[in-house]
């Protein structure tokens, strides 16, 4: 059971999160410029590497807040990022 | 009856009767099963699990691998270890795995044929004919206890707790840690496997700051349970360590009349592992024999219980701590026949103990045989160059301490291989955990206090930065010899069976075999010879195989290493794991206000997706569920019906850039919506496949209100709002959820608008309330929100309630439609009407693989948006053509036709071309309106094979049918928009 | 290859089992293969295994990084079946119960393929539908899978004690007879005995730390034991395909989630068929030959390679379980576990080629165990014959591209 | 025989949740003439109404039902223009008390969240039983006020009753 740091409401049990797939993963700003292989990599392929992950968490049961985490997926071990301003 | 006059903590004025494989028996409150059947000289309390061989008790604890029982007067449990329950009147118990008896075991003839079972001979045998055969005789041997059978009556709860420290185990360590962790005023919690906190000083006699032992713990624990920061559970089992320090733990038995066992989830920030050691066996042929058991076990039932285990005893070690025990086994009028001590050179304090009691020690010695089967008569043993044989009914050995450094692992951390103390101990730390005493290899009492001072003192401590505990100093005490160990193994030559794993009948021999086949590593080993696979888990057993495997190997037990220690500690029943969740508990099921109603009027109910229930059908009196569907659906078709739609997903999207929100999400436009008018949407996910569908209003320039359906509202909240708050960070919009806020009934049927009619109402339902148009108003005095929205292809008024008002304006609705025969209908009628207008749902013909083309939606997919979600893999999908599954409508030639949702299709003989599965019916059933049966498919090619015939292959009936347009009813949906 | 018999047994009893011959050899590495198989599991020794029986090739090695079967062939819960929603999934999964049927015999070790057959439960009209579907698809491909009234399920099921106030109530089953239980170890274990007779170097604590390529194609391995040169590398290692594959710049559409399994103390027979509760993501369980209640369920809800879980799908799972069988409320919770899963977009096994020529990747799907067999003979197909089988012909990374998906699993909106 | 605490659910309240940035902010703390609270789990309480914070651009203001539509209107219009979200959902919730001297026994069965780390007065939210609630503190240690979706009101009710002990 993961404790997970909201920038909002501080820790708190994975339970009330989703983890919500790797940081990185950001949407083309202009899809149809994207050939076949890499609107699929954006789609279906991850990083998913053995060690730190940088990573979307949405707080749904509490602030609702989605914000980033660098989580090693060994050790479980995290560390929060700072918030970028909207 | 070998009970001691006096000592121990038993009540000998309560003397309680039981059960013991159907023999009666009388123990004293404070026993254990255990230390009642060692008084009552109870020899063999269980059989092992392949060899069937007589066994007697070898602990005095959680760790007991041979006296398994179940437990028949307390909801008939299996595998109870006798040393943990404690003894009641009336109690029952028998031992598990054999027959007829433990005495007498008709499966004792495996022993015989031992040969013939070698490690791992299962994997070698039966391969011709089936294992099925085979296993049936296999599975009835193997197993232990039996399963309940009665229902568990027990009741259980699951708690939440957070503290700052967490100290596990009430032992000296564990105590002393307490002290100082709560004295700098931290929020401590201690748990305790025992009844009674004090550890081995419970067994022990020994000395702290001058006082008796007991007196120390007493004393200790009583001013720490009075602070207010301290929380102390006896009788508490800590079973795992889990991610991020936290802990789950087991009450045995709360204080709470109504609970069995209660489950904690305790989040620590530091935690002290203070779970002591356990004493490990000696490995000789026969160390299983009834009578041989460990010195400090032995040592247990005599100072707690007064329970004497035999009448001559003979001392076994490789190491010091036996000899402190002599005084404990002399007193107890036992005689001592001697120590034999596998070391050459015991230490001067030890031989000084031996002489001070007049105990011989042979040195340099090694038991080469035990004799007697179901109890014990002599040892013959090796010493120099001569072979010896000594009468005793009774071994006690030790072949040194084992810490308990299961939860340490657990948290990730290492483990070490110390030499001189011959022990697995931690190593490298992982997570906050910060083992003490015999947990960390530290079996001196004096040093155990010591190390529990310091390590409390620099994390809680001055040092750490917190206030002064007022404890920093540990307790004075002396050990009577300080801990020495040697260890030897036996020699290879050795004859007679050498247990290393006692209940799976592990011995010397399965352990070179395993190494002699290639099976090096210790996992390799383990799952082979199943050596600490048993209930125990290794508790006691694992390091021997670690040093025979080492040995076997010639590498150092360092690099052998140890195998995993996977949770939990100890077992841990499923009913305190469920906790309090049982029944409606499992899953919520999530109501509307119209719930209630539903039901009391009959409603047959099903799941509607995100937990919530909705009606089926409402039957009446003696009508099949065909005919309440066609009742119902007749109903719409010809007059009134109306059911409640409050379980779709309602969501509030307000903002300058709400249009444009909508504009990517949708395949088509919203920015142009008009206020007040609604408009259907096709939701895609990036993939391009179905997503969702439903009707969105624009209630202000900036506001509108977004309608989804029941299954998939979360997941499109999800989507939304990640949407916002991650890619779009740009748009302007808050999403608010009001799905309950809200309640929604639908008054569908060519009559509708006679019943809302009836009603007292400002809102004008003139033709100028235009399909997809909206209203505000009241109907009857009730604040409502009306919309012309249509799921059933009829005339359809959808009345928006607050919650407050639901069910009053409900019941309005069916007095006012009572003379129009307004008819509630359930989610199979809805079901029908969707199929007869071709409507699609994203859960049946979208089945994770159709696109909107495929649907035949193209009308509502706009390309020249310049992005919309999902627009991509369209494009995609249109560029790289070739054969898709379409939907299509299915006429059965035969009109009667039976025919089940999720039936193949498959070419009709001579069509065409093609072979094998063609497709599925999506959704399937027999029209009321049409008097036929009707399906919805997905059939490959099905756009272009309208009029082909296909067979559809059912598990109980087939048919052939014509392929159609997916619409049967007023196909340009005249009847909706009248 | 000395075979095994009750009678090579009784020989062998008569003296005292000293002379039993290593069950593979623990050779070092050579410089060269004409294969290397990177993952010791069954699924690395099945191809191996095939490669030399099936395609003659037999100068291969298989390079574990710890102890064979150390994966998730030592961590599943055993059970074997075939019941898929997809024509491309179906005859694939039947053809892996078809081997697993026969490969005791081939093998010459006992797999210990208890043939159970599996009853799921149907606790709603959405989940009846999603087994008709099954159910009429693989009738096709001639895979039994029959609907059970409620009676019936209480028929197979003597201990099924359904609650009266059951949150979902069970409406009946949907039964494959053909579903198994086999003894996850031995099948590491037949392979690798059978593949090393057919002179298969498999190399233990040898861990794959970098690929060689030259042109576009792979020609050789870097590892804790030395370089390895290779005409052709296949990876088999469940759990850490995205790291192997990485090696060679390949991205893969998995992520590696924790898969838990657990087992209650072994007691006397009580249930005979694997059970699962909740219909298809739900709680399954079932009883081991040797008498433990084995359960799993869903994987844990976030990437992770540390095989560990996380307890809540315990409780979870428990929940479900003692809705069904009350009973087991005092049975106990013994050992759990994890194995790491790499789980496709979509759910299915992926066996492919890839952009470095020379370069083959096996990734199991929705757990690997059950396709063991299969997805070792139509990798080594694969590998021998640079095209694939033609029962995994849909099963290439192709279907990416192409938005192809053989759509198995659950699809969350955000990914 | 069951845990001290009495639960009933809550009447008469209304909610209104207001979403927006430090401009609108500063129009509805004029508008009700008070400062809104801004750090995590701070509430400010009225008599007449409170404000709890929810997240950095999230607010409910609680007051009585009689007041619902008078407070919605000054709200919503203070901020009329502006990008904000003004809404009532009184309807969505439903609230129980949950008082008595063993109410964190009960309450911490369904909160995984730190109760030790909030004080009278105080609120939050977070994941409880199998559903979500806002939690306001009234009274540490002894008195309780959650909020959970309306539609899981009759699991919630079951719940609590439960969690008390009772058997249902």
């Amino acid at each position: 059971m993961l404790e997970i740091p909201c920038p909002w409401c501080g820790l708190r049990n994975e339970s009330e999160f989703v983890c919500a797939g790797e940081a990185d993963r950001k949407r083309p700003p202009d899809p149809e410029a994207e050939t076949d292989e890499a609107w699929a990599d954006y789609l279906f392929n991850s990083t998913n590497p053995k060690g730190v992950v940088r990573e979307w968490w949405w707080h749904v049961a509490g602030c609702t807040r989605w914000f980033q985490i660098d989580r090693d997926t060994v050790t479980h071990e995290i560390a929060p990022v700072k918030e970028r301003s909207k | 009856m070998t009970r001691l006059a006096s000592g121990g903590v038993i009540d000998r004025q309560r003397p309680l009767r039981f059960l013991f494989n159907g023999k009666r028996y009388q123990g004293y409150e404070g026993d254990t099963l255990a230390s009642a059947l060692v008084a009552n000289d109870v020899l063999i309390v269980g059989r092992s699990f392949k060899y069937h061989r007589p066994r007697g008790l070898l602990t005095c604890g959680p760790e007991e691998p041979n006296g398994l029982v179940q437990l028949v007067s307390d909801g008939d449990q299996p595998n109870l270890r006798a040393t943990e329950i404690p003894l009641r009147e009336g109690l029952e118990a028998r031992s598990v795995n054999c027959w007829p008896s433990a005495r007498f075991d008709l499966r004792a003839i495996n022993s015989v044929l031992a040969p013939l079972f070698p490690a791992g001979f299962y994997y070698k045998t039966f391969m011709a004919g089936k294992w099925d055969f085979y296993s049936r005789f296999i599975r009835q041997a193997a197993g232990l206890g039996h399963s309940p059978k009665e229902r568990d009556q027990g009741r259980y709860e699951r708690v939440n707790h957070h503290t700052d420290v967490l100290i596990v185990g009430a032992g000296p360590a564990g105590i002393q840690a307490a002290k100082v962790a709560s004295g700098s005023g931290h929020d401590v919690m201690v748990l305790d496997m025992q009844e009674s906190p004090g550890g081995h000083l419970l067994f022990h006699p020994r000395q702290i700051d001058g006082q008796a032992g007991s007196d120390w713990v007493s004393r200790e624990v009583g001013e720490l349970q009075d602070r207010d920061n301290v929380t102390w559970l006896q009788s508490t089992t800590a079973t795992g360590y889990y991610d991020h320090n936290m802990v789950i733990a087991v009450e045995h038995k709360p204080a709470e009349s109504w609970l069995k066992e209660r489950l904690w989830h305790i989040r620590a920030r530091k935690v002290i592992i203070a779970t002591g050691a356990v004493e490990r066996p000696l490995i000789f042929p026969g160390n299983d024999r009834p009578g041989v058991m460990l010195a400090d076990a032995a040592a247990r039932y005599i100072r707690r219980f007064a329970a004497v285990p035999g009448k001559k005893v003979l001392i076994y070690t490789n190491n010091s701590t036996p000899y402190a025990q002599l005084e404990t086994f002399k007193t107890a009028g036992i005689e001592i026949q001697g120590i034999l001590d596998l070391r050459k050179n015991p230490s001067e304090a030890e031989l000084c103990l031996a002489s001070k009691l007049e105990v011989p020690v042979s040195v340099d010695a090694r038991i080469t045989g035990v004799q007697g089967r179901s109890g014990i008569r002599g040892v013959t043993y090796q010493s120099g160059a001569g072979s010896k044989t000594v009468r005793c009914d009774l071994v006690c050995h030790s072949g040194g301490w084992n810490p308990l450094i299961h939860l340490y692992s657990h948290a990730g951390g290492r483990s070490r291989f110390e030499q001189a103390s011959a022990a697995f101990i931690p190593g490298e730390r992982a997570q906050a955990a910060y083992p003490v005493g015999g947990a960390n290899g530290t079996f001196s009492l004096a040093e155990g206090l010591k190390e529990a001072t310091d390590v409390a003192n620099s994390l809680f401590g001055e040092s750490a930065g917190n206030r002064a505990s007022g404890t920093p100093n540990a307790p004075a005490a002396e050990d009577e010899v300080p801990y020495r160990i040697d260890q030897i193994w036996p020699e290879k030559g050795d004859k007679g069976k050498a247990f290393v794993d006692f209940q799976n009948d592990v011995t010397t021999a399965d352990i070179a075999l395993a190494v002699r086949e290639n099976f090096q590593s210790i996992e390799h080993v383990k799952r082979y010879t199943t050596a600490g696979m048993a209930v125990d888990q290794g508790k006691i057993g694992n390091p021997n195989v670690i040093g025979l495997v080492s040995r076997e190997l010639g590498e150092e037990q360092a690099s052998v290493g140890t195998t995993t220690f996977r949770p939990p500690f100890a077992p841990v029943s499923f009913g305190a794991i469920g906790g309090s969740e049982r029944g409606p508990l499992i899953i919520p099921a999530r109501t509307t206000p119209i719930t209630a109603w539903n039901i009391e009027n009959g409603a047959a109910m099903d799941e509607a997706g995100a937990n919530f229930r909705r009606p089926f059908f409402f039957p009446r009196p003696d009508e099949t569920m065909e005919d309440a569907v066609a009742r119902e659906a007749t109903a719409v078709r010809t007059s009134c019906g109306i059911y409640d739609g409050t379980p779709l997903g309602t969501f509030e999207l307000q903002g300058p850039d709400t249009g444009e929100l909508l504009n990517r999400l949708y395949t088509n436009r919203f920015d142009n919506l008009p206020v007040g008018r609604g408009r259907f949407g096709l939701m895609l996910r990036e993939d391009g496949r179905l997503f969702d569908d439903g009707v969105t209003f624009r209630v202000d320039p900036n506001r509108y209100l977004m309608s989804c359906g029941t299954g998939a509202a979360g997941a499109v909240y999800a989507h939304i709002d990640r949407l916002l708050q991650t890619e779009w960070t740009d748009l302007k919009v808050y999403l608010v959820n009001v799905s309950a806020a809200w309640a929604t009934m639908c008054v569908c049927g060519p009559l509708a608008r006679a019943v809302l009619g009836k009603l007292e109402s400002d809102i004008s339902l003139d033709p100028t309330f235009r399909f997809l148009d909206f209203r505000d108003g009241t109907l009857e005095g009730i604040n409502v929100r009306v919309a012309r929205v249509s799921y059933t292809g009829e005339l359809s008024f959808e009345v928006n309630v607050a919650r407050r008002s639901a069910l009053k304006l409900w019941k309005i609705l069916m007095e006012a439609g009572k003379e129009f025969g307004i008819t509630p209908v359930g989610s199979e009628t809805s079901g029908v009407l969707r199929i007869e207008k071709g409507f699609i749902s994203p859960g049946h013909e979208g089945d994770n693989i159709t696109n909107p083309f495929d649907a035949g939606m193209g009308w509502i997919v706009d390309m020249t948006k310049p992005d919309f979600i999902g627009k991509r893999s369209l494009l995609r999908d249109v560029k790289l053509g070739g054969e898709r599954q379409h939907v299509v409508g299915l006429l059965p030639d035969d009109e009667q036709a039976l025919v089940a949702d999720g039936s193949a299709l498959l070419p009709a003989q001579g069509s065409d071309s093609r072979s094998g599965f063609q497709g599925h019916v999506t959704a399937a059933c027999f029209s009321p309106t049409l008097k036929r049966t009707i399906a919805l498919a997905l059939l490959k090619d099905g756009q272009k094979r309208h009029g082909e015939r296909v067979v559809i292959s059912g598990l109980e009936n087939s048919c052939v049918a014509t392929v159609t347009e997916p619409v049967f009813y007023d196909p340009k949906g005249e009847r909706m928009r009248g | 290859m000395k075979r095994f018999s009750i009678f090579s047994i009784a020989r062998n009893a008569l003296t005292g089992h000293r002379h039993w011959e290593k069950m593979w050899r623990s050779p070092d590495p050579k410089r060269e293969y004409d294969v290397v198989i990177i993952g010791g599991g069954g699924h690395g020794l099945g191809a191996a295994y095939f490669l030399a029986k099936e395609h003659g090739i037999t100068n291969v090695a298989v390079l574990e990084k710890g102890w064979l079967g150390g994966g998730n062939t030592g961590r599943n819960t055993m059970t074997v079946r075939s019941n898929f929603l997809r024509e491309d999934s179906v005859p694939f999964h039947e053809m892996s119960l078809d081997l697993y049927h026969q490969l005791s015999r081939d093998l010459n070790y006992n797999l210990m393929v208890s043939q159970r057959g599996m009853i799921t439960f149907i606790q709603s009209s959405a989940a009846n539908r999603i087994a008709l579907q099954m159910a009429n698809t693989m009738h096709i491909y001639g895979a039994e899978y029959r609907m059970l009234t409620l009676d019936e399920v209480k028929q197979k099921i003597p201990i099924f004690d359904p609650s009266p106030n059951m949150r979902l109530p069970v409406r009946g089953g949907v039964y494959q007879p053909r579903a198994s239980m086999v003894r996850h170890d031995a099948v590491a274990w037949g392979f690798a005995r059978a593949a090393d007779a057919r002179g298969v170097d498999i190399i233990q604590n040898c861990e794959v730390t970098g690929i060689q390529q030259e042109k576009g194609a792979v020609t050789g391995v870097e590892t804790t034991r030395g370089l390895i040169k290779a005409k052709k590398v296949g990876m088999a290692v469940a759990g850490h395909g995205s790291v192997v594959a990485s090696m060679v710049g390949q991205r893969l559409p998995i992520t590696t989630q924790p898969l838990q399994a657990w087992v209650s103390e072994p007691v006397k027979p009580v249930l005979n068929e694997i059970v699962v509760i909740r219909s298809y993501y739900g709680t399954y369980l079932m009883q081991s030959d040797k008498g433990e209640i084995v359960v799993g369920q869903g994987c844990d809800p976030y990437p992770s390679y540390a095989q560990r879980g996380t307890f809540p799908i315990i409780e979870d799972a428990t929940t479900s379980m003692l809705e069904v069988f009350p009973s087991f409320g005092r049975l106990k919770l013994l050992r759990h576990w994890a194995g790491m899963l790499d789980i496709p977009y979509d759910g299915s096994p992926i066996i492919s080629k890839t952009n470095t020529r020379g370069f083959y990747i096996d990734v199991a799907g929705s757990g690997g165990f059950k396709t063991t067999p299969a997805a070792a003979k139509t990798f080594a197909h694969l590998i021998a014959k640079d095209t694939p089988h033609p029962l995994a012909e849909k099963l290439g990374l192709e279907r990416f591209s192409s938005g192809r998906l053989i759509q198995e699993g659950g699809v969350s909106a955000n990914r | 025989m069951s845990y001290r605490v009495e639960v009933s659910s809550l009447k008469d309240y209304a909610l209104i949740n207001l979403r927006g940035g430090a401009p609108v902010t500063a129009n509805w703390e004029a508008t009700l003439d008070v400062t809104f609270p801004k750090a995590a789990h701070t509430a400010v309480i009225n008599e007449a109404f409170s404000v709890l914070s929810l997240s950095s651009d999230h607010w409910w203001v609680r007051t009585a039902l009689k007041n619902e539509d008078e407070l919605f209107h000054r709200l919503s219009e203070s901020v009329s223009g502006d990008h904000a979200a003004v809404t009532v959902v009184t309807d969505h919730f439903q609230g129980f008390s949950v008082q008595g001297a063993d109410a964190v026994a009960v309450l911490r069965q369904g909160f995984s969240l730190d109760l030790r780390s909030l004080d009278s007065g105080q609120c939050t939210r977070g994941g409880f039983a199998r559903c979500g609630a806002t939690l306001q503190v009234v009274d540490a240690g002894m008195d309780y006020e959650i909020f959970v979706e309306a539609s899981y009101s009759e699991y919630v009710e079951r719940w609590l009753k439960v969690a008390q002990g009772h058997t249902v």
